[in-house]
């Protein structure tokens, strides 16, 4: 357990030291409200509209893809870490190695299929959009 | 295939037990990998054929082991693979076979009901995900692989109801059903992880001999309790039922009839397995009486489905409820149980009924999807006159309805003969006598229908434009297996019920 | 070590906390949120107890409670993201086109 | 197996026995010191590579010279520079969220400073070495992620939004491929504590005329080594992947609108991170602290600098890529390969062993 | 193998009619329907049988298999034939074809699913009249209720759907009554039966093997099945005060599905009474000798009453069928020779007259759309040959000797005279007998106000002599009629000896 202590107490630090800076800072640094300089920034123009904008949703799909994909290293890492003591043990090769190339290929499948589909297509190229808007029609 | 022997221990048969499964998952992927070579212009009969080639080739293998034994008393005994994580016996094969000529139904109607739609590659891959969740869920044999692959059965079907995106119906079924699903399988979850604190293991025969004497009889009371909870949930009983009228409703027609009879079996398969091999009778302390519950699951389950499947408007959610109460008359399966009765019967007659079930009502949703397809409304009286303009396809569904009541010259009236015969059997006749007073009250709705489709005049002219070729082979495949399960319906409950005795 | 009764009442308590999520909240999302409360009180308790009971099943376990979680969070997502589109909301009582 | 250069007993202990304490309360005493010189440690090294170090690399591309005005080579810049943030009047804009703008800076350098209570910096400078320490170095690196989508998205400014969304959308498409090469490396040594790690890098792979070269994994797998550090490149945001704060597109990401002490909080964090991500490369592929002739702590810093170097050379010399070249070179390219790296990996140990 | 044969031909030809166009369905349907009829003939002429087939006597084409196993009650495939059931088989087959020939006429749309339904039907009642276990029985007795709904609800008259749903409903619940009673006994007899078939169930209870099940002892359990199954069986027979869908299903039904309602429908019960409740309970029957013997008195008087008062045709006519089959069940309960065996020929006979009456209304219905006593009369000057063989029916009907319902009448009252089952038996009969009076004078009084003195029609229509297809199936009846009234003996035989086992041992 006292890994767990020291690795809290690093924590405790971690908070800590951004504490004090911020302490230290607002000690030191003037204040001086003015009404102007709150404005968003906006490359110098008046703001216009609101800053939570609709995005892309390549970003939601990326995340997608992303959540399924590393909950998936969750379970490849147990495996990982007893590859090679299971086969020095004298397990035969296939047994630990063939269930992990399923997972693994499964996942490749997904992710071909993904890729393959636009999920992780940033820009739809132009005659991509015309060719579905055809085949729609 | 020397190298893909499992090598747990010698004697041990090889994973090609799990055929079935892997036929079905690799169909999945297959059909995944169609997609990927033709992203753009899927062909739907590309897609179709190979989903249902690949249901029935399952569909046949299991039908093969069923009849030559594997996995069953006769042959040695059920296999279990992967240190105990799964077992094949003829219980698991039988549902299997439920599932797998489901899904094959399921998937040929859809081909004409997908016509307009996009993203089909990915529902038909979705629905064989699910029917591969469902096997491994009938062949669980540990609380671990049980939730796992459970939610392998639900996850796609989330995305299944919600599929016609564009459809606010849809959209709300989908969410509702997720919700609903998200919190029972935390439910479940939590129960599982507190049955594990009492017994330290999650197979379910070293639960079993962990549970008797337990000490902290109370956590696993409440662990218990919340399985039942997950279970409820995946065969739309009582208390968490709610999704099941909303799913069923807004889903595609298809996925509602393979949500309500191949979604509902798998839930009675893990959870006759569960509960007969994790927490046996015989073993379990004297405060963790699920038995009790069932029953009052049971009767609760079915009587709530059929007095609001009597008041509904629409068929889809008259057939949405009617779907809770058979819940309920399945759930006899385990309600009848005692220490010492002729459980396997019991057990068996619900297997037999969940059988039958899968027929009847996948077709009579199949046919929904018919008149789905071809834009006749949802009401009662939009059916006005069906079958004069559809005569077959209405003979097809009235055949369901009148099954789905039990009326003797179908194979629901056997099934469910059995199922309350077994039950009286067991020395449980109330459970039979409300089982029957529901059923007869079933036909007041179910032959409201009928009367719709054959008696009411239409009030106009009907556009029937098409016949499409693979709903109707469904319809009336579905029609042909529901009549052919009266004669044969002895082979049926003979090995249901010899394979649900090889349980106890 | 810390009596095995304090990690039940522990989950129990996160348990609850999800519980009273679900109930209270009208947002799709926190109502995941809450879901995922829910799972990883499961998790403490299979761990804790793969702990107690010195078997490694609880800990195998919790990693595929937080696998499948994962995978319900994708679909659920995605879900209710069409709910936003055809509904404009993401408040689960809003979308009501048929009877409960 | 003694790495010669490993002291076994972690610092919190040292600390504790050089106090004369014991037990729990030895055990936090000696934590919390520990972990204070450890954050003090990093706290120098980037004082060092932040306001300096970095400004005289980029010179240096440039042709220009750079700090040297105040203090030898210009070193005293780096209190000026310190005392100038810090004293900086905070401008909070209009309708930012409050708790979300407020917290997000100070998830970063947490997050950084968190993942090195794992990292074994040679000479006994190692505070914790739980079983699990790669994967918890991997997830205490992650939290920042959270940061940088709470500053994206409380300051109510579109190209902080928009540069959050990147940030995150960078991290996570690198992050795989990332943890999937660590998990080639576990293959070989089948643990994830570090110090197991270290020790076994420290086998020899083989001798050339007399000089053995260690079994560091960067040799035994060069592939996975470079397959590592360009994941590391994106994770940190460097060029040419440093697309969430890209300033001619968004001006500065999810940064934008952040001044005074939050802009230094941040600034530090991402130092903090590039050394993280130096740290933990030279635990997985360099032999940690291992290496000839002078101490281990001593080789560390040498090998988180040299990373350091390498993401300043990169800043200068290579050009940035569009996002939607990045994202595709991270799930086509990057993933694929790792994918590919792990399997083979695999397939070659079992075939070897 | 006979047996199956006859009813799966009948199942296919129903299925071929089905998906026959509609104009050659009538035709195809009456040209397949015949086959059934000669597979029944030539069974009645094969016939070699002797003693009742569920007490121990032989059975004739009996087929026996394992239907499938279920718990402790096996439930078996067991068909046969004996004395009471071949008449009522060849009863049936007739009276299809001829209902199908008469539906020529009046249906003229959907005919090929009407003319499917209606073989559909006939398959079933063959099975009705021949399974012998329970199961199997049950099975087909339900199953003649589906095509019954669909007639009535798509082809009926205005009121079509009440009358569907009303059938429907009360023979539904009927039988689920019947079934609750039925398995409750059976469950009674536990272990010392091991099929359900009747056989076996039957020589089990009149061995006194029974008893007691869900809290009832065994002498309660046998009465409480008893009433279950009567009340049951009593539906479709129908005897009053249950009858109060007949009228409805019959007036709204198209005249052939009121020949086979009539004809055969009603006969199911009361076959099943003697099957079922008279067979295997005797001793409850004797000992309910009184209300069973005052039901059929009942029926017999209120409904020859009923008939009294109606205007319409039908109504008359089925109301007098109430009346006849109260006869019936007051025949069966006399426990006699004469008794019973006249039961179960006035099946046969009052199936046959039956159908005639309704086929004669509806031949003279379709020529002038309507049915009403006050809207016409004299038709016999312009229909000559329908009248006269409504006349000769109704004579029938009213037992004029050399009939057929003569001898059915005869014989009960004759049995019932002689019962000695209860002190009053006489003087039921005496009060049953009145009813013939009561007939001859609905009957006297509707032919004469329709039939006979001046014409005169107010309607539309042309009154002309109806079509041959349309006579030509009143007259065979008319034939049957005859022949089976002069000799009785061609059914009255084998009726006789199937019967008497019935009337020995069991508690009599």
């Amino acid at each position: 357990m006292s890994e767990w202590i020291a690795i809290g107490a690093l924590g405790v630090v971690a908070v800590g030291i951004p504490l004090g800076m911020m302490a230290v800072s607002a000690l030191l640094r003037p204040s001086v409200p003015e009404q102007g300089k709150r404005a968003t920034y906006e490359s110098g123009e008046v703001p216009t509209g609101t800053a939570r904008v609709q995005f892309n949703i390549q970003y939601y799909m990326v995340a997608l893809l992303f959540l399924i994909f590393d909950v998936e290293t969750v379970l490849i890492f147990p495996w990982t870490v007893i590859y090679r003591s299971a086969l020095d043990q004298g397990v035969g090769l296939m047994t630990v190695l063939w269930p992990m190339l399923v997972f693994i290929g499964v996942l490749v499948v997904g992710l071909v299929w993904a890729w393959r589909n636009g999920a992780v297509k940033w820009v739809k190229s132009p005659l991509a959009n015309r060719q579905k808007t055809e085949r729609n029609a | 295939m020397s190298l893909l022997l499992q090598s747990a221990d010698a004697g041990t048969p090889m994973w090609s037990a799990l055929a079935p499964t892997i036929l079905l998952g690799v169909t999945g992927l297959v059909l995944l990998g169609i997609d990927m070579l033709w992203p753009d212009e899927t062909s739907n009969t590309v897609l179709a054929v190979t989903s249902a080639v690949g249901s029935l080739l399952a569909f046949g293998v299991t039908a093969w082991f069923l009849v030559a034994g594997t996995g069953q008393t006769r042959t040695g005994g059920e296999i279990t693979l992967y240190g105990d994580a799964l077992v094949v016996d003829g219980m698991s094969l039988f549902f299997t076979l439920i599932f797998t000529i489901v899904t094959a139904m399921v998937v040929v109607a859809s081909y004409d009901y997908l016509r307009e739609q996009r993203h089909r590659a990915e529902f038909y891959a979705l629905v064989l995900f699910a029917a591969t969740g469902m096997t491994l869920m009938a062949m669980a044999n540990s609380l671990a692989t049980a939730f796992v692959s459970l939610e392998l059965a639900s996850i796609p079907s989330y995305a299944l109801v919600a599929y016609l995106k564009e459809d606010k119906g849809s959209v709300e079924a989908g969410l509702k059903y997720f919700l609903i699903g998200a919190v029972s399988s935390a439910v479940f979850a939590f129960g599982i992880s507190l049955v594990y604190a009492t017994s330290g293991s999650m197979i379910f025969g070293d639960v079993a001999s962990a549970v008797e004497g337990s000490e902290m009889v109370g956590v696993l009371g409440i662990g218990v309790l919340m399985i039942v909870g997950g279970f409820a949930f995946k065969t739309a009983s009582v208390p968490f039922h709610f999704w099941a009228p909303e799913a069923y409703e807004g889903a595609p027609a298809p996925i509602s009839g393979f949500l309500s009879s191949a979604s509902k079996a798998a839930g009675f398969a893990v959870a006759f397995r569960v509960f007969v091999e994790a927490f046996p009778l015989g073993a379990i302390p004297a405060g963790v009486d699920w038995v009790l519950a069932f029953q009052v699951l049971a009767v609760v389950t079915m009587t709530l489905g059929n007095f609001a499947a009597a008041t509904q408007e629409k068929v889809k959610r008259m057939l949405a409820y009617s779907s809770i109460g058979h819940a309920g008359y399945a759930l006899i399966g385990l309600a009848a149980l005692s220490a010492g009765g002729p459980n396997g019967d019991v057990l068996g007659a619900s297997m037999a009924h969940l059988l039958v079930y899968g027929f009847m009502n996948t077709g009579a949703f199949l046919f929904i999807a018919l008149v789905e397809h071809w834009g006749v409304g949802r009401t009662f009286e939009d059916y006005n006159g069906l079958a004069s303009a559809a005569p077959v396809a209405a003979v097809a569904m009235t055949v369901f309805m009148f099954s789905l009541a039990g009326l003797p010259p179908f194979g629901g009236f056997l099934s469910k003969y059995a199922l309350f015969y077994s039950a009286i059997e067991a020395g449980f006749w109330w459970l039979a006598a409300v089982g029957a007073i529901n059923s007869a009250l079933s036909l007041f709705y179910y032959s409201r229908v009928v009367k719709a489709m054959w008696i009411e005049e239409p009030a106009g002219d009907f556009e029937i434009g098409s016949r499409p070729v693979g709903l109707y082979a469904a319809v009336l495949f579905a029609g042909i297996g529901t009549l052919l399960l009266l004669p044969g319906f002895g082979p049926v409950i003979e090995t249901a019920q010899s394979v649900a005795a090889a349980l106890f | 070590m810390v009596p095995p009764q304090y990690y039940l009442l522990l989950s129990a308590a996160v348990f609850c906390i999800g519980l009273f999520g679900i109930l209270t909240r009208r947002n799709a999302l926190l109502f995941l949120m809450s879901v995922e409360l829910m799972l990883n009180a499961a998790n403490i308790n299979l761990v804790a107890f793969s702990y107690v009971w010195g078997n490694l099943t609880g800990q195998t376990f919790g990693l595929f409670v937080m696998a499948i979680a994962a995978a319900e969070v994708a679909v659920g997502v995605g879900i209710i993201l069409v709910l936003y589109r055809d509904f404009d909301d993401v408040d689960v009582t809003k979308a009501t086109t048929m009877r409960w | 197996m003694v790495a010669p250069l490993q002291s076994t007993t972690p610092l919190p202990d040292t600390i504790a026995g050089l106090l004369g304490l014991s037990g729990t309360v030895g055990q936090i005493v000696g934590g919390l010191i520990g972990a204070f010189i450890i954050a003090n440690l990093l706290l120098v090294q980037t004082a060092v590579a932040g306001p300096w170090a970095k400004r005289k690399i980029t010179a240096a591309f440039t042709d220009r010279i750079a700090v040297n005005r105040v203090g030898p080579f210009g070193l005293v810049v780096i209190v000026a520079d310190a005392v100038r943030l810090l004293s900086k009047e905070l401008v909070i804009p209009e309708g930012v969220d409050r708790p979300t703008y407020d917290l997000g800076p100070l998830f970063v350098p947490f997050s950084a400073l968190l993942g090195f209570a794992v990292i074994p910096m040679g000479n006994g400078i190692h505070l914790a070495d739980p079983e699990t320490g790669l994967v918890f170095a991997f997830a205490a690196s992650s939290i920042a992620s959270l940061g940088l989508v709470m500053m994206g998205y409380g300051s109510n400014n579109k190209y902080s939004l928009l540069g959050g969304l990147r940030a995150i959308a960078s991290n996570i498409a690198y992050e795989i491929p990332l943890v999937v090469t660590a998990a080639s490396v576990v293959v070989f040594t089948g643990t994830l504590q570090m110090s197991e790690i270290v020790a076994q890098q420290t086998e020899p792979l083989l001798s050339i005329a007399g000089v053995t070269i260690p079994q560091w994994f960067a040799f035994v797998n060069p592939f996975a080594f470079v397959l590592f550090v360009i994941a590391n490149l994106a994770e940190v945001g460097r060029n040419p992947f440093d697309v969430p704060e890209a300033p001619t597109e968004i001006v500065a990401g999810y940064q934008t609108e952040y001044s005074s002490v939050y802009f230094v909080l941040i600034y530090l964090g991402e130092f903090i991170h590039i050394f993280l991500g130096g740290a933990i490369a030279a635990t997985l592929f360099l032999g940690g602290p291992a290496g000839p002739f002078l101490p281990g702590f001593v080789w560390f810093t040498i090998k988180i600098w040299a990373f350091y170097l390498f993401t300043q050379w990169a800043r200068s010399a290579v050009p940035r890529l569009r996002i939607d070249q990045f994202l595709d070179i991270g799930w086509k390219g990057m993933l694929v390969l790792s994918f590919a790296n792990l399997a083979l990996t695999a397939i070659i140990v079992g075939v070897i062993a | 193998m006979i047996i199956e044969a006859l009813i799966a031909v009948t199942f296919l030809a129903a299925l071929v009619v089905f998906v026959a166009p509609d104009e050659y369905a009538g035709r195809l349907a009456a040209a397949l329907s015949v086959l059934p009829v000669l597979g029944s003939l030539w069974m009645w002429a094969q016939y070699d049988a002797s003693g009742n087939a569920l007490l121990g006597g032989s059975i004739a084409f009996e087929t026996d298999f394992v239907w499938l196993t279920l718990g402790g009650l096996d439930l078996h495939w067991f068909v046969g034939v004996d004395g009471i059931s071949l008449p009522l088989l060849v009863l049936t087959t007739i009276l299809s074809t001829l209902a199908i020939v008469s539906a020529w006429t009046p249906i003229s749309e959907r005919q090929s699913q009407f003319y499917g339904l209606m073989l559909f039907m006939e398959a079933n009642l063959l099975g009705v009249f021949t399974a012998l276990d329970f199961f199997a029985w049950f099975v087909f007795w339900e199953a003649v209720l589906v095509p019954m709904y669909f007639l009535i609800g798509v082809w009926g008259g205005p009121n079509r759907r009440y009358a569907a749903i009303k059938f429907f409903v009360y023979t539904n619940i009927a039988s689920l009554v019947m079934f609750i009673g039925f398995i409750a006994l059976v469950f009674g007899l536990g272990d010392s039966v091991s099929s359900m078939r009747l056989p076996e169930i039957a020589q089990a209870l009149r061995a006194g093997e029974l008893g007691g099940f869900a809290g009832l002892n065994a002498a309660t359990l046998k009465t409480v099945a008893f009433v279950a199954t009567f009340l049951g069986f009593a539906v479709k027979v129908p005897v009053a005060p249950l009858h109060t869908w007949l009228p409805d299903a019959h007036v709204e039904a198209p005249t052939p599905v009121s020949v086979m309602l009539a004809g055969v429908l009603l006969k199911m019960g009361t076959y099943a009474l003697l099957r079922f409740n008279f067979t295997m309970m005797p001793d409850v029957a004797t000992a309910l000798v009184v209300p069973i013997a005052g039901i059929a008195v009942i029926s017999v008087i209120y409904g020859a009453l009923l008939a009294l008062a109606q205007q319409d045709l039908k109504r008359i006519v089925a109301y007098s069928s109430v009346s006849s089959m109260g006869y019936v069940i007051l025949g069966l309960v006399a426990y006699t020779t004469y008794g019973v065996g006249g039961a179960t020929f006035q099946m046969i006979a009052h199936g046959l007259i039956s159908g005639l009456m309704f086929m004669a209304v509806g031949v003279i219905y379709n020529t002038t759309h309507t049915r009403m006593v006050g809207d016409m009369s004299g038709i016999a000057d312009r229909m000559p040959v329908t009248a006269g063989i409504f006349v000769a029916g109704a004579f029938g009907y009213m037992g004029l000797p050399l009939m057929a319902g003569f001898a059915g009448e005869f014989f009960i009252f004759k049995g019932s005279f002689a019962s000695t089952v209860h002190s009053a038996m006489p003087l039921f009969t005496g009060a049953a007998m009145f009813g013939i009076v009561i007939v001859a004078g609905y009957l006297l009084f509707a032919m004469q106000r329709t039939l006979f003195g001046p014409f005169s029609f107010d309607g539309e229509y042309e009154i002309t002599e109806a079509p041959t297809h349309d006579v030509a199936p009143l007259a065979v009846l008319l034939l049957l009629v005859i022949v089976l009234g002069v000799a009785p003996d061609l059914f009255f035989g084998m009726i006789q000896d199937a019967v008497n086992p019935i009337l020995t041992g069991g508690g009599l």
